[in-house]
């Protein structure tokens, strides 16, 4: 274990999961700096291959943030965006790495909660977990 | 004669046969065949060996085969074509033959999913219908698959099994039809509990006029409980069980002797059923009912022939 | 790869209050960084003279791309883009930094991590901002004003109405030989076969009569309507007498009396084995039932059902009901209706209020279940938009306009969604209509921008994106490898996501432009 | 086409972690159709690696590159300074693929990334299902365009057995009885007369079971004469 | 700016007709009475949390985000129309607009609020979701004004957006068509006295429970904010009732609720939740699809049965008295939360403003406005005219929008 703050990457989709960041924001809600946004337009557009990468270079954990589904403003995004991160998880699992690390979650554009849980959530799993290059869970 | 075996007679006298199975151990001890041999002998014309039946290894069934005659019992021997190539099959007739068997049933046999050995590679070099073409061919024309011809062809008389209550339900006479021209002498039927479907059944066979060139052995299977039935109707596939003999077996005070009844009836009913000419008695691991089925439907004594 | 030159432009209005951010080291991170032309600090972004300003030293620079941090992109003003392309800078090339919602405003308790992560986030925009490349977008004329409607019931003839007050030239198609009085052409005894074409310019196969048209439009509305009462199910097949509930009401209108006593069922099967049913027709069955009270005083009138569900004020037309004596018989699955073999004349039923076993006479017995209108597989499969399980016309998420379909200009109204009342299905009908028309009244339809984009010499033509994409933009070209329809295209990137053999790119959100801001974001130690 | 699917990747990392160097090699044919091994593939399944690399302080380079076609030699001479150039080449193409690379770089090691399945086709998106054995010895055309050798659970010739429950096979209940399927097709096509007749022992030697084949083209073949380079010397 | 539509209220319909008519090029005045956009949907939650459960709040929402950057529309918050004159075809309207007291540099952190001496405060965020997210300050209750001291909030606010210096403004436009939507309130749930509404802290209505959601995205019990273990959620509480509340079926109570109950089970797979209904209906979705989801559920119960009162038990918990849906013996079941599903009521039919403009009441307050009146430039829109869910308002919206550019079309 280590007191490294733990690096958390975020992919966020253009359409309600970051609407509902910014009210989140506008409500004076607050989550951890060490949370980056990387804006997409759709959670569909989230191939596994960028979130390997973002572990691969640095990431602690790693979650995508799109429109609930059946209210994806792409009709169908955010079911390929799950599918995507569950495919991973299977990945990582297989390897012996926590697939708690890679998460889905849905967003509507009025729910404040949503994003700052979503962050929060995964920070705590972070640190949990203890940062990816420190071993991690060494079971 | 093709054979001149026991049940062969039985047939060509035109009497009502009767054939049983006996289930090879999962050993090498010869006790438990022996034992069922001396039970079970003179309640049934032929007793069927099954061949690593659903796929469990056991005693072969030649081995069995042999080892039932020592006492005096006559043999059907189960052939199935999931474990041997037409080399293995054309030289374990052979050998069967020569061991002076002369029953042979030829199956295309389960699937090894079934049974304690699902690693295995399956041959599948024959169907059953292309077995029975290939014996008949062995042993009219003493003429192998591959062309040869042979001295001293084998004497068998030949059966295979047809299930009426497998789909597509209008195709299994034609299929039987394809049996009987590869050259089946005699053919058992899956276990029977509707009686009509069965009927629908015989009347194709009849319209076909196979009952004139096979010999028909219904087949018959005694319960022991509404389980056992539930579990045919819903986990046996081709296997159909009517509710009203579910509901019969569950309501039963004594579940055993509902189905030593209802199998006697059954029995009952198949002997004046024109073109079935017996009825082949499955009494799965539960041999020793046999001799009490036999007698309670009135089949016994059995014919003998010096 | 990194070329051009750069402004960056800093909103204190968005980044600097709360006082949280030290502008000026965001500043002198930018005067520092590479390929940097011009940075200008400005109060507000949003404010005229700031964005002359801006511009102005844009040009005097000849800066060929920007990156902006202020608030979300959509809040900064539209001018500034205005101005930068009068400057000569596209607005597809000016990247903006939302410092304001994504790093001040939920950081306020740690300044610290706040300015790393600023600092960073421009970083990483001026690395974006190099490997930006103009979007081109084009327009393309609408070649007509026609908006088709689909079915010439309550909410087409509505939608009809609607799209021709807005000045539309609708045609309403209408599979029966049915007539009515409508705007623009009514083609009755057509059906729709198939689409070609583009949004705006749809080209529709209708099959009239016998023979086959070609049909060009601008937007389609389908009205299809549910599927009529059904007489699917055993109730029906027992009784000789059973109607479809609108032909109950259809005889009363025309002054007949049914035989009493009349049984309305909610449907034919109620142990919905048989029968797939969307919903009830309870609107229809309560007045139909009053309709014979009324008439018919001595009738006996039953209604049962499973479910009353006399919606808003259709509850005083159930309560009014009750008043004239109706009897109301609620059933569930343990008691079905069931009709006596013996005598068909003889239904029965267990009422759940009263709890006991009921015995009716049938004089008349009607059904109000209402299944899905059979013919939306076919219009679905021919507009190539989605169903829903229960067998109507899927519309897309509720965040885009309650009547649209995923497929832009085409619109679904009234119970091909699921069933409605008349007054409702009117509503929605007019709502399509006037949606669609709007849509026509465009005359041009802009598209491209931020589009998929193939490298046809990696391509496997593995047909996944053609399978996955929601809005059949990829298709199979002449080179049998896949091609975009651009006018298709709405940018979401799912093929992007999914291609196996990474042949397909959504411009400005290219794997490289991904990873390499995620690579930059990772970089930055808080 | 070819259907194959990823090995684990525990597998794949227990394979290749003692290796420094390490070339992973796609397809672009048939698995990167069947989603197995193209360039994402490709990509994630090293990129995936490198992730575990960093948790276990593990150094292990990784090249990623995608061929046309693995099975040719043409195509794979095209990266061969890449193979040549690592230590070990973990293939993400089927077992031809690897076998190609294999054959052409006998000093090389060269790993399994895929398993190989079978000849199948997309039944849907993600879905895929067997249709061939290569068997050699075509025979649909007279079992309704149904192949019962790649379909029926026991390859009969004479089906369906005694265990078709209601059209599906007894040693899958989920997948349809092939013979059932070649009644249907064959009694809507009126020609049921093609199965009435016992089909004879099929010839297996046509198939695997003759040994290892070889199809030979003398037409196609170059004749010694217009050989080039190292392929004309015997 | 002459031509302009006049939108009253800036709730689902009101938002929607507004954008309509923005988006077919219509400028647009919106007047909304209180301090922020939305309307009902402001406090409502939304009701999915991987799937949408198309409430349609979002939809509203959005809307509101979208006009307040609309250049089409002029946005009236916390504003009134005192008087609508008819001049030729249209109308000169005067709007009057109560000082805000925050400037736009608010960044909602609430900081102000924490800082506000008066008990039950009087500087406020905008309710639930409400757009723009700005504060507000309620001069009647501010020490500032009251004493003409105290500016805790004003040095508390990082932004110095607290300006007292702020002024009434009143504003007159020229419209050529009025479109009244001023929508609905919520039945208030302790009209209905014997369910304990008002008299224990964990009895609730259904917009509470809602506003709860809508904030912490999971219910909690306002008495100690813990989670509950046992809810029970109860329908037609004030609708579908001759004596307290009204009479008609308020028609989206039973999809919310049934919405929210599966939102509340989706959070908490463990909780207890039990539905008290007499009909259920729920809006257009198959009428046993909710059934079946209860049916999987093995914490959910359905009880047909309107309970007849609530009650609390020695150890504090709450005791709801029902009759059985099968026999007719009373039971009492315990409870930690109760929720009690409102009604609706019409709201402003018959205020001063819809008197001027003609706008008549049905017996039940709904505003009525026939096709005469829309001829004359005035529309009805939304939940005023009928009960009715917000999708419904929605393309109601759309509908009437399309009617009001119709008419200009037909004037010009």
């Amino acid at each position: 274990m280590t007191d490294r703050r733990p690096k958390v990457v975020g992919f966020c989709c253009e359409r309600h999961g970051m609407d509902a960041a910014v009210l989140a924001a506008r409500s004076g809600r607050q989550y951890d700096a060490s949370v980056r946004v990387i804006q997409v337009p759709c959670s569909g557009r989230v191939d596994g291959l960028h979130i390997l990468k973002a572990f691969e270079d640095g990431a602690d954990a790693v979650f995508v943030i799109g429109c609930l589904e059946k209210n994806c403003y792409y009709d169908t995004g955010s079911i390929e965006g799950r599918k995507r991160v569950e495919y991973v998880k299977g990945m990582l699992a297989e390897l012996g790495i926590e697939k708690e690390r890679v998460e889905m979650f849905n967003a509507a554009s009025t729910n404040a909660w949503a994003f700052p849980e979503a962050a929060s959530k995964m920070v705590e799993v972070a640190k949990r977990l203890g940062p990816l290059d420190m071993g991690g869970d060494t079971r | 004669m093709k054979a001149g075996s026991n049940l062969e007679k039985v047939f060509d006298q035109g009497l009502f046969a009767v054939t049983a199975e006996i289930g090879p151990p999962q050993s090498a001890n010869p006790e438990p065949l022996t034992h069922h041999a001396k039970m079970l002998k003179g309640y049934a014309d032929a007793f069927n060996l099954t061949d690593n039946q659903t796929a469990v290894v056991r005693l072969s069934s030649i081995a069995s085969a042999f080892i039932i005659m020592r006492e005096g019992v006559e043999p059907v021997i189960q052939m199935t074509c999931r474990d041997r190539n037409r080399i293995a099959l054309q030289s374990d007739l052979l050998g069967a033959a020569a061991l002076g068997v002369k029953n042979v049933l030829c199956l295309t046999g389960d699937h090894q999913i079934f049974g304690n050995e699902k690693g295995a590679k399956n041959v599948f070099d024959f169907d059953s219908i292309t077995e029975l073409s290939v014996f008949n061919q062995l042993r009219t024309e003493g003429k192998q698959v591959g062309g040869q011809v042979i001295k001293d062809p084998p004497k068998v008389y030949l059966g295979c099994a047809e299930n009426p209550f497998a789909t597509p339900y209008e195709w299994r006479g034609a299929r039987l039809a394809k049996k009987v021209a590869a050259g089946a002498d005699f053919v058992q039927t899956q276990a029977i509990f509707d009686m009509g479907m069965f009927e629908k059944w015989m009347d194709d066979v009849r319209a076909r006029g196979l009952d004139k060139k096979v010999h028909i052995l219904a087949g018959v299977l005694p319960m022991k409980t509404a389980g056992a039935a539930r579990y045919m109707k819903n986990k046996v596939p081709g296997m159909i069980v009517p509710d009203h003999i579910i509901d019969r077996m569950k309501k039963a005070s004594d579940p055993k002797e509902e189905g030593i009844k209802l199998c006697v009836e059954q029995i009952e009913v198949l002997k004046t059923m024109k073109g079935v000419h017996g009825v082949h008695i499955m009494a799965v691991a539960w041999e020793d009912i046999v001799p009490r089925i036999a007698k309670e439907a009135g089949l016994l004594p059995r014919p003998s022939f010096k | 790869m990194s070329s051009g030159r750069i402004q960056v432009v800093i909103c204190r209005c968005c980044t600097e209050s709360p006082k949280l951010l030290d502008i000026a080291k965001l500043e002198a991170a930018a005067n520092d960084a590479e390929l940097v032309m011009s940075v200008k600090v400005v109060d507000e972004i949003c404010d005229g003279k700031a964005v002359v300003d801006v511009a102005r030293e844009a040009a005097e620079k000849e800066i060929d791309r920007a990156v902006v941090l202020a608030c979300h992109k959509r809040d900064v003003s539209p001018a500034l883009l205005k101005a930068y392309r009068r400057a000569g800078i596209d607005r597809s090339m000016v990247e903006f930094v939302n410092v304001r919602e994504e790093v001040v405003l939920p950081h306020v308790d740690d300044p610290e991590g706040a300015q790393k992560k600023a600092e960073t986030k421009l970083k990483a925009a001026l690395g974006r901002v190099t490997m930006l490349v103009p979007l081109l977008t084009e327009t393309e004329e609408m070649r007509t004003k026609n908006v088709v409607i689909i079915g010439a019931g309550v909410a087409g003839m509505a939608a009809a109405e609607a799209a021709a007050r807005a000045g539309a030239h609708t045609v309403i198609i209408e599979k029966s030989s049915r007539s009515v009085k409508a705007p623009g052409i009514l083609m009755s005894n057509t059906r729709l076969v198939a689409t070609k074409g583009t949004p705006g310019n749809y080209e529709l196969t209708i099959m009239a009569g016998e023979k086959t048209e070609e049909l060009e439009c601008a937007a389609v509305v389908v009205a299809t309507g549910g599927g009529w009462n059904s007489l699917k199910g055993p109730l029906a097949k027992a009784s000789k007498d059973a109607v479809p509930l609108y032909k109950l009401s259809e005889m009363l209108q025309a002054g007949h009396a049914p035989k009493g006593p009349v049984v309305i069922v909610d449907t034919p099967d109620p142990t919905g084995k048989s029968l797939k049913v969307m919903d009830f027709a309870w609107d229809e069955a309560l007045m139909t039932a009053i309709d014979v009270k009324k008439k018919h005083p001595q009738t006996e009138v039953f209604m049962l059902f499973q479910e009353m569900r006399a919606f808003g004020l259709s509850e005083i037309t159930y309560k009014e009901a009750a008043e004239l004596g109706i009897r109301f018989v609620r059933y569930d699955r343990t008691g079905v209706p069931k009709v006596d073999p013996k005598d068909p004349t003889k239904m029965t039923v267990t009422d759940l209020a009263q709890g006991e076993l009921l015995s009716v006479r049938l004089g008349t017995l009607a059904f109000a279940a209402i299944p899905a209108n059979p013919d939306n597989r076919d219009i679905a499969d021919a507009l190539r938009i989605p169903m829903t399980a229960e067998g109507g016309l899927r519309r897309g998420g509720i965040q885009r306009w309650p009547v649209a379909t995923p497929r832009p200009g085409i619109f679904v109204c009234g119970s091909a969604v699921f069933p409605k009342s008349a007054d409702a299905a009117r509503a929605e009908g007019e709502a399509a209509g006037s949606m669609a028309a709007a849509y026509a009244s465009k005359g041009t339809v802009e598209y491209g921008g931020s589009v998929a984009q193939v490298a046809q010499e990696k391509c496997s033509a593995c047909l996944t994106c053609i399978r996955t994409c929601p809005y059949e933009a990829p298709y199979i070209g002449t080179a049998n490898k896949v091609e975009i329809r651009r006018q298709l295209c709405q940018g979401c990137g799912i093929c992007a996501g999914i291609c196996p053999s990474k042949a397909i790119e959504l411009l400005h959100y290219t794997d490289d432009q991904i990873q390499q801001e995620t690579r930059t974001m990772l970089g930055g130690d808080f | 086409m070819i259907v194959a699917k990823r090995k684990p990747m525990n597998e794949i990392a227990e394979m290749v972690a003692p290796y420094k160097n390490i070339t992973v090699i796609g397809c672009r044919s048939c698995v990167a159709i069947c989603l197995a091994g193209g360039e994402k593939e490709v990509k994630m399944a090293a990129s995936a690696l490198k992730v575990k690399n960093r948790k276990e302080h593990r150094d292990q380079q990784f090249e990623t590159l995608v061929v046309e076609r693995q099975c040719e030699k043409e195509w794979v001479k095209e990266v061969e300074d890449k193979i040549l150039g690592a230590d070990v080449v973990l293939s993400m193409a089927c077992s031809l693929g690897a076998q190609t690379i294999a054959d052409m770089y006998p000093e090389k090691t060269v790993f399994p990334g895929l398993n190989t399945g079978f000849l199948g086709v997309p039944e849907e998106q993600g879905v895929w299902s067997e249709k061939c054995v290569g068997c050699g010895d075509c025979i649909i055309h007279l079992t309704g365009g149904i192949c019962p050798v790649a379909r029926c659970a026991k390859s009969m010739m004479n089906g369906p057995c005694g265990g078709s429950s209601n059209g599906h096979c007894e040693v899958n209940l989920d997948i349809e009885c092939a013979w059932y399927a070649i009644h249907e097709r064959l009694k809507l096509q009126k020609r049921l007369d093609l199965i009435e007749k016992v089909m004879p022992p099929k010839d297996w030697s046509t198939g695997h079971y003759g040994g290892r084949r070889t199809y030979v083209r003398e037409d196609a073949r170059l004749k010694q004469h217009q050989k080039k380079g190292k392929e004309a010397v015997q | 700016m002459t031509n302009q539509v006049l939108v009253v209220g800036g709730g689902p319909a009101g938002l929607t007709v507004a954008k309509t008519l923005v988006d077919r090029d219509i400028q647009v005045v919106l007047v909304e009475r209180t301090e922020s956009l939305g309307g009902m949907a402001r406090e409502l939650t939304c009701k999915g949390l991987t799937e949408c459960r198309n409430c349609g709040v979002c939809f509203a929402m959005d809307r509101a985000g979208e006009l307040l950057r609309e250049p089409g529309a002029e946005v009236f918050l916390l504003s009134e129309v005192v008087s609508a004159q008819r001049t030729g075809d249209g109308y000169k309207v005067k709007v009057k607009s109560s000082p805000r007291y925050v400037t736009d540099d608010c960044t909602g952190c609430g900081k102000c609020v924490e800082a506000c001496p008066v008990d039950g405060k009087a500087v406020f965020a905008p309710t639930g979701s409400g757009q723009p997210r700005i504060h507000w300050i309620d001069r009647t209750k501010c020490l500032h004004f009251k004493k003409g001291k105290c500016d805790a909030c004003a040095s508390a606010c990082p932004t110095k957006a607290i300006d007292f210096d702020d002024r009434a403004k009143s504003v007159t436009r020229d419209v050529s068509e009025i479109v009244y939507a001023t929508g609905i309130r919520a039945v208030d749930a302790c009209e209905v006295s014997r369910l304990g509404c008002g008299t224990f802290a964990d009895v609730v209505s259904s917009v509470d429970a809602e506003r709860i959601l809508n904030e912490k995205g999971r219910l909690v019990r306002p008495s100690d904010g813990r989670p509950p273990k046992r809810v029970a959620v109860l329908q037609c509480v004030g609708s579908r009732s001759v004596k307290n509340g009204v009479e008609y079926c308020s028609k989206f109570c039973c999809k919310y609720a049934t919405k929210i109950s599966q939102m509340m089970i989706d959070t908490d797979p463990e909780l207890n939740l039990d539905f008290y209904f007499m009909d259920l209906r729920t809006l257009y979705e198959p009428q046993d699809e909710f059934k079946a989801w209860a049916k999987g559920k093995k914490t959910v119960r359905l009880l047909r049965s309107m309970p007849a009162a609530v009650s609390q038990g020695p150890d504090g918990t709450l005791l709801v008295r029902a009759a059985t849906e099968t026999d007719t013996e009373v039971q009492e079941t315990a409870y930690d939360l109760v929720i009690l599903s409102v009604g609706m009521r019409p709201h402003g039919a018959k205020d001063a403003l819809a008197g001027q403009l003609g706008i008549g009441a049905d017996s039940f307050g709904f505003a009525v406005a026939d096709r005469e009146l829309e001829k004359a430039g005035v529309f009805v829109a939304g939940a005023v005219s009928e009960p009715m869910d917000i999708e419904e308002a929605a393309v109601r919206a759309v509908a009437t929008g399309s009617r009001v550019s119709g008419r200009r079309r037909g004037t010009q």
